[in-house]
């Protein structure tokens, strides 16, 4: 096993004056840290010894919990699979449904947010208190960034009907060969993308330089390769949202973290002797950010 | 309070003021309510746990009086319609296994004891205990609000389609209750996690910790790596009751079987959470009233953490008959019996630690041996279910619920009394008759007997589980069964009415009552607010030689010539 | 109870006699009984001795070594690596050995052979269906003696389970999807069939039974089982659709309602209607006249008009019952009137 | 910026450089997913977009999330979580596949039809 926490000893001086007192005097006594619980560093929970051990704590618990958070999106994960693997043709039908521009944008927004998150634990490492609020307030505004995407997704899906389980009553029946009524998906890459692999077109006129009603017409011919729909789609939908909304959830669940976080940073608590908190919220920062970097290309970019 | 000549090295019961002891240190409701001390809050689950437990003892009661006769011809019941019966029996099973059995050992005793016996002044995140403790009480809440809006009636596994389509009863409260109370198992285990890695004391290695810490170190693993599983599970079944996503749905294209992989990948390892604890205790009991050192310490440890990363990979033995592959039968299968060996190891362990001591019969050894008794048979009956052939016919009858109630009350539920009965002086600092306690324990053992027994024999001859009715050539087994019930009934009666008049009248106990050598004695009964001033010094958990008896006050204290032997 | 240690390990078949029933088992009275009742017979035993020892040993320490006047405890070995590979080693090849046997009879249980012949089982709450090759149907399961059967099942709402104890078998019956099990039973006479996985309300009395019967009394039976609508008065065969369908465990044939406990209106109120010429209300607020069209369209597609007051719990028999059998059915409910 | 700045006596500070390089590479990594969209390898596809993915999360975790320089316990920690996620999942999954033939039977003689509505 490794070395028994307790032998680290000294806590990082932190800047203030105020903080240099008590336990650090004790570092080399055998017992380092005890007995001295009038004049105990501030930072440090009186039923810690040393701001070490309360770091390191603190990191294992947010370590545990990451697992149970990795476990908790398993089932989706495990549910996904198993759907995908047997009814592949539902995976392919419906995702042309996801706009991937939409899904890769936040992609590169969550990944910059990590970026942040991940400065923001450095400049508390360092003491650099403005680069802190910078960096905690950029991430927040990613995730809000994040969360504005994810909206403007739900509500045109919204908006065609396509909602999950007993929400899930596409407007119109022949949706998925037609221009949507939003206009948003079958328009966009996915029927360009066909025609142009096929060199479709109408009187030579190639799809991209084709009005609305030539689009119409060449979204047409594709139709047989969609219908019927297959029975299931509703569940894939059900999978989409079940899955991007329990993320969804998460990032609302950050943001709460990181206001918390960027109100303490403005007062100034955080330093080099304590910035755990910081340090642990951007762990979970992280972890929605692994989540996201799985669901993109699960969802969103299906072959 | 005890008091001793201090030799160098080892440790004195440090003599502290009254009003230092956590239950006197303050006072008044928000005292307690607001608490962070991992004592207090260890108490107040003690008191929670213990009223659910209650609650679905009534329930198991009323199961058992209906089915003292089949229903009459019309199809009425003694005093439960079908319906009702359903809800009892579901009601029964997810409140003992959500409400009472999970966190009665951790959260409860372990909470109370696990910081003070590892030396540190309380867990790792003592905000989090609190949490977990409230979240608890939500889950209750949810529990009794699906008693008011008519009841459970899926079982306690929830399986779809019938829960998500037909049943017309408060699933979603209930459901919602069990993720929540999923939550407060999740909090204290990874409090525990970490409280084990980062507080241990100076020289408190792995190899040193008491075998009680081993087994909640064990149980918190599952915890955190099962429970989730049941969290998303239980959520998924919410969405798709709600809303019908289809994922578990057949009529919707979805797959009840899958279901249930997910439902038994928290629950089987979820049985562990409950034994796991149980075991640690009796290694406690045995050894320290044996006064022996425990035989195999290592092998002991080693099992605890094998149990809980095995009991990952046989999920499956739930589901031979379900529909599940062959194959993956055969896996889970074969895995199954690799649980049972490390189970079989400890069995053994205990004996040989009894070996040439010196056997002192009190309360907790009296549990400790039942549990010896009726976990043998539970833990055996389960290896006929484990293999598959035999499993197809016992599946589902009451040769079932016979196992997993041996497991469960006489493994589980004696193993937390006879920790009970085992900390009791150290919880409250009074002692018990012991004449009382021992009856009491006869009584609930006798009773436990008679309920449980006969359904093994009408399980394989075929009585199927959940039944409301049944047809006449059962009637014998569960009328036994039922006047079983009763005696226990008045066991468990007895043993309350032991604890209620040991908490009002009981001698004062001393430090150390019972001559253990773990570090949770060293200090006084009722520990001090801050359990220990210095960080106490740590030796070998089960060397007994480090105390002698002290007829002054009644308990052991440190021996004064004591040297720490080499042996381990 | 006599005990063959080996024989388990070889999951016999048929070879064997069968045993009466016991304390433990009810008659073998299937082929794979008796292979099956050895293995069980084979880790009772091993049960018994390892409890024995493990309780006559702790016994005895309890006995030598209790505290009293002038006993002290001595000092033994903390550990010993010998002994507990020992106790690690034997416990495993004896479940090794309990898995292997145990993994034959489930194979035994799971293939059926080449010639069995087939009958499908529909499993609905709370009521059995089970269909035979010629068409024949029945609520209870009858079966030739001496010839290997194979059920192949589905359910139409929730999970149940088909049980018959005297033949050792169990399988689940699963909505959307087959599952299947066999038997070859090697003894006439009645035997219980229960429903062992929780389906709701009438769990409990999802009981039938299986009739084993000489080859020709069975073929009989199954004859005559197949063509009682064109044999029998529309009204009797509709009273026997009626029973077979299950629709007994949600209808009373009077005025009486069964809504308290989970079921539907009384028929003879819709067949009064009919009579009369009146009119049935509806959940929605409408109403249509009720007559044959109406009893019709409630027993397709019940949800597609709901009576008022009633859950739509009722599930859709399109494509589960025949025009004959619908026909006699609908004359039977008429006649619930007078 | 100089070493002794770079210091906290806690734990590993990340330098800028680290933090830039990891940046650039997850997005790269993000163009190149959805260029080998447009490549149709058959079923390759998706196990390269699970590799990338895959790649991804290895940079985010070790260097975002300090597991290069972290104990390397609270590393173990995170592998169990995704050894054993991955031992239920695969399992599951393991299991459907085997027993698909007996849902595809079944809805060949009794097809799907989700009521509208439901
Ligand atoms: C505390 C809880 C607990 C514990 C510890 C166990 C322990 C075991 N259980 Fe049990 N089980 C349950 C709780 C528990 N179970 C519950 C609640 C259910 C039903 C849930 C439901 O459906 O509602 C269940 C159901 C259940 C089933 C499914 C039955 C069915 O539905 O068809 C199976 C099948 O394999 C099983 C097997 C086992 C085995 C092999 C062990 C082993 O771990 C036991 C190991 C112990 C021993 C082997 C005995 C001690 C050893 C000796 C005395 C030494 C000598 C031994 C030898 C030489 C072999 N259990
Ligand atoms: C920890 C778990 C636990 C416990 C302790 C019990 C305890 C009991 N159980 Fe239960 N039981 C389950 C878990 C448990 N059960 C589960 C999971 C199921 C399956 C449910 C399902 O199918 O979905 C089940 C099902 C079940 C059935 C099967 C129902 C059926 O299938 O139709 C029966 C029938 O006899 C039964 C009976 C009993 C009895 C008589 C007790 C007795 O031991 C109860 C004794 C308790 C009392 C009588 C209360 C008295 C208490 C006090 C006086 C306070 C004591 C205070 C102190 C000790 C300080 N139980
Ligand atoms: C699961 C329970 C259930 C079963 C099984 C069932 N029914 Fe029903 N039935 C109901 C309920 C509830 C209603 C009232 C609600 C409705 O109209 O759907 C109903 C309504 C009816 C009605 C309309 C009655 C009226 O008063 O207008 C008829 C006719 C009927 N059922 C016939 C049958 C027949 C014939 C069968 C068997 C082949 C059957 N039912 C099986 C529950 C059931
Ligand atoms: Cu059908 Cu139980
Ligand atoms: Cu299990």
């Amino acid at each position: 096993m490794s070395t028994t926490p307790h032998t680290a000893g000294v806590a990082a001086a932190p800047q203030h004056g105020a903080h240099v007192h008590g336990a650090h005097a004790h570092g080399d006594q055998a017992h380092g840290g005890h007995g001295d619980h009038g004049h105990h560093n501030p930072d440090v929970a009186h039923h810690f010894d040393t701001a070490n051990q309360q770091f390191d704590a603190g990191k294992l618990g947010i370590w545990a919990f990451l697992v149970t958070e990795v476990l908790f999106f398993s089932g989706l994960f495990c549910a996904y699979s198993i759907w995908r693997n047997l009814n592949p043709e539902v995976f392919l039908y419906a995702h042309h449904y996801l706009d991937t521009t939409l899904g890769a944008t936040n992609t590169v927004v969550l990944l910059f947010s990590s970026l942040t998150a991940a400065w923001a634990v450095r400049c508390a490492q360092l003491n650099q208190k403005k680069g802190l609020v910078l960096c905690l307030s950029l991430t927040l505004l990613c995730a809000f960034g994040f969360l504005g995407v994810k909206y403007v997704e739900y509500s045109h899906k919204l908006h065609d009907g396509i909602g999950w389980g007993t929400a899930y009553q596409p407007h119109n029946p022949k949706l998925f060969s037609e221009l949507s009524p939003s206009g948003h998906y079958l328009n966009g890459r996915y029927v360009s993308e066909i025609a142009a692999e096929r060199n479709l077109g109408i009187d030579g006129v190639p799809y991209a330089e084709l009005d609305n009603a030539g689009k119409f017409q060449i979204a047409e011919q594709l139709r047989p390769e969609f219908l019927p729909e297959p029975v299931k789609v509703r569940t894939f939908f059900g999978i989409y949202y079940g899955m991007t909304g329990l993320h969804g959830v998460h990032v609302v669940g950050g943001i709460l973290v990181f206001v918390w976080l960027l109100i303490r940073a403005l007062k100034g608590q955080f330093h080099a002797g304590y910035f755990g908190p910081v340090d642990y919220a951007a762990l979970y920062w992280h972890l929605v950010d692994l989540v996201w970097i799985y669901l993109f290309p699960m969802l969103y970019l299906i072959h | 309070m005890s008091t001793t000549t201090t030799a160098p090295g080892a440790l004195t019961p440090a003599v502290q003021p009254e009003s230092d002891n956590y239950l006197k240190n303050s006072s008044g409701f928000l005292s307690w309510a607001m608490t962070l001390d991992h004592k207090r809050i260890g108490v107040m689950y003690l008191v929670a746990v213990l009223t659910a437990f209650f609650l679905g003892g009534m329930f198991a009661l009323a199961l058992r009086t209906e089915l003292f006769f089949p229903a009459d011809s019309t199809g009425k019941g003694l005093f439960l319609t079908p319906d009702l019966y359903n809800q009892m029996f579901s009601l029964h099973g997810a409140i003992m296994v959500f409400l009472f059995i999970i966190p009665s050992i951790p959260a409860a005793l372990g909470n109370f004891i696990m910081p003070v016996m590892l030396g540190a002044k309380d867990v790792a995140f003592p905000r989090l205990n609190l949490w977990s403790f409230y979240l608890w009480c939500v889950g209750a809440v949810f529990f009794l609000a699906v008693l008011m809006q008519g009841g459970l009636d899926t079982g306690w596994t929830f399986y779809t389609p019938y829960s998500s389509t037909k049943s017309l009863t408060a699933v979603v409260p209930a459901l919602m209750g069990a993720f929540i109370l999923g939550f407060s198992s999740i909090f204290t285990g990874i409090n525990f996690l970490v409280t084990l890695h980062k507080m241990r004391p100076p020289g408190m290695t792995f190899f040193r910790l008491p075998l009680f810490l081993w087994g909640l170190y064990a149980t918190a693993v599952i915890q955190v790596l099962a429970t989730p599983v049941l969290g998303i599970t239980l959520l998924m079944l919410v969405v798709e009751r709600s809303f019908g996503i289809g994922i578990f749905d057949p009529a919707l294209g979805g797959d009840p079987v899958l279901f249930q992989h997910f439902f038994w990948f928290y629950s089987h390892p979820a049985v562990y959470i409950m034994i796991l604890p149980g075991m640690a205790i009796i290694s406690e009991v045995i050894s320290t009233f044996s006064r022996k050192h425990i035989f195999g310490y290592r092998f002991i440890a080693c099992s605890s953490i094998a149990i809980a990363l095995f009991g990952f990979f046989v999920w499956g033995h739930h589901m031979f008959t379900s529909g599940q592959s062959p194959l993956a039968s055969t896996i889970f299968s074969a895995l199954t019996f690799s649980v049972a060996v490390p189970s079989a190891i400890k069995v053994f362990n205990w004996l040989t630690t009894m070996y040439k001591g010196n056997i002192v019969l009190g309360a907790p050894m009296i549990y400790a041996l039942g549990f010896l008794f009726l976990f043998a048979i539970g833990g055996l009956t389960g290896l006929f279910l484990g293999t598959m052939g035999t499993d197809i016919h016992l599946h589902d009858t009451y040769f079932v619920v016979a196992h997993f109630h041996y497991v469960m009350v006489g493994g589980t539920l004696w193993a937390f009394l006879a920790g009970l009965y085992y900390w009791w002086p150290k919880m409250f600092g009074k002692m018990y008759a012991q004449r009382s306690a021992i009856v009491g324990s006869i009584v609930a053992f006798i009773g436990f007997n008679l309920t449980f027994f006969p359904q093994f024999f009408m399980g394989s001859q075929g009585m199927p589980r959940r039944y409301f009715t049944y047809v006449p050539e059962f009637q014998i087994y569960h009328q036994l069964s039922t006047i079983g019930a009763y005696t226990l009934l008045v066991g468990l009666l007895i043993v309350a009415y032991n604890l209620v008049q040991s908490l009002l009248k009981g001698e004062k106990a001393p430090a150390n009552p019972w001559g253990a050598a773990t570090l949770e004695w060293q200090c006084t009964s009722p520990p001090p607010y801050y359990n220990f001033k210095d960080s106490p010094e740590v030796g070998d958990p089960y060397d007994l030689d480090r105390v002698q008896w002290d007829p002054k006050t009644k308990g052991y204290v440190n021996r004064p010539d004591y040297v720490p032997s080499a042996s381990h | 109870m006599s005990f063959h240690p080996l024989s388990a390990l070889l999951a016999a078949q048929a070879t064997q006699t069968p045993r009466e029933g016991n304390i433990f088992f009810p008659a073998e009275a299937s082929t794979v009984a008796r292979g099956l009742d050895d293995i069980f017979y084979f880790i009772l035993w091993v049960s018994i001795v390892s409890f024995v020892i493990v309780i006559a040993v702790a016994a005895m320490f309890v006995l030598r070594y209790r505290q009293r006047e002038g006993h002290r405890e001595e000092k033994t070995a903390t550990h010993g690596l010998g002994l507990e590979l020992t106790w690690t080693i034997i416990p495993t090849v004896l479940m090794a050995v309990m898995f292997f046997a145990g993994f034959k009879g489930f194979l035994g249980l799971r293939q059926a052979p080449q010639d069995a012949e087939t009958v499908f089982v529909e499993g609905q709450m709370w009521n059995w269906n089970f269909r035979y090759a010629n068409g024949a149907q029945s609520q209870e399961l009858v079966v030739p003696v001496g010839r290997p059967i194979k059920l192949v099942m589905s359910s139409v709402d929730v999970l149940h389970s088909l049980y018959i104890p005297a033949f050792r078998v169990k399988q689940d019956v699963v909505p959307g999807r087959y599952t299947s099990l066999w038997f070859e039973a090697i003894q006439e006479g009645t035997f219980h069939l229960f429903c062992t996985e929780y389906c709701g309300t009438k769990h409990s009395t999802m009981i039938t039974s299986v009739r084993v019967l000489p080859e020709a009394a069975y073929q009989a039976e199954i004859k005559e089982l197949a063509n009682f609508i064109d044999r029998l008065p529309p009204v009797e065969a509709g009273e026997r659709v009626f029973n077979m369908k299950g629709c007994t465990q949600c209808h009373n044939i009077t005025t009486e309602s069964r809504l308290q406990s989970g079921g539907g209106p009384g028929l003879a109120n819709v067949a009064k209607l009919i009579a009369e010429g009146g009119q049935q209300k509806f959940a929605d607020g409408s109403s249509v006249a009720a007559d044959e069209q109406y009893v019709r369209e409630s027993i397709l597609v019940p949800n597609a008009k709901i009576v008022s007051g009633y859950p739509a719990i009722m599930t859709a028999y399109q494509g589960r019952i025949s025009e004959d059998e619908l026909r006699v059915l609908i004359e039977y409910i008429k006649s619930l009137g007078n | 910026m100089s070493n002794a700045h770079e210091h906290n006596d806690i734990s590993h500070v990340a330098p800028v450089k680290v933090l830039l390089g990891v940046f650039g590479a997850l997005i790269f990594l993000t163009v190149l997913t959805v260029a080998a969209v447009f490549v149709d390898l058959g079923p390759l596809n998706i196990w390269i977009a699970m590799g990338i993915a895959t790649v991804k999360a290895l940079l985010v975790a070790l260097f975002f999330m300090h597991l290069a320089y972290d104990r390397p316990f609270n590393g173990i920690v995170f592998m169990a979580a995704l050894v054993f996620s991955g031992l239920f999942v695969s399992i599951a999954l393991l299991d459907s596949r085997e027993y698909k033939k007996n849902v595809d039977d079944f809805r060949a003689v009794t097809p799907l039809s989700i009521p509208a509505g439901k």
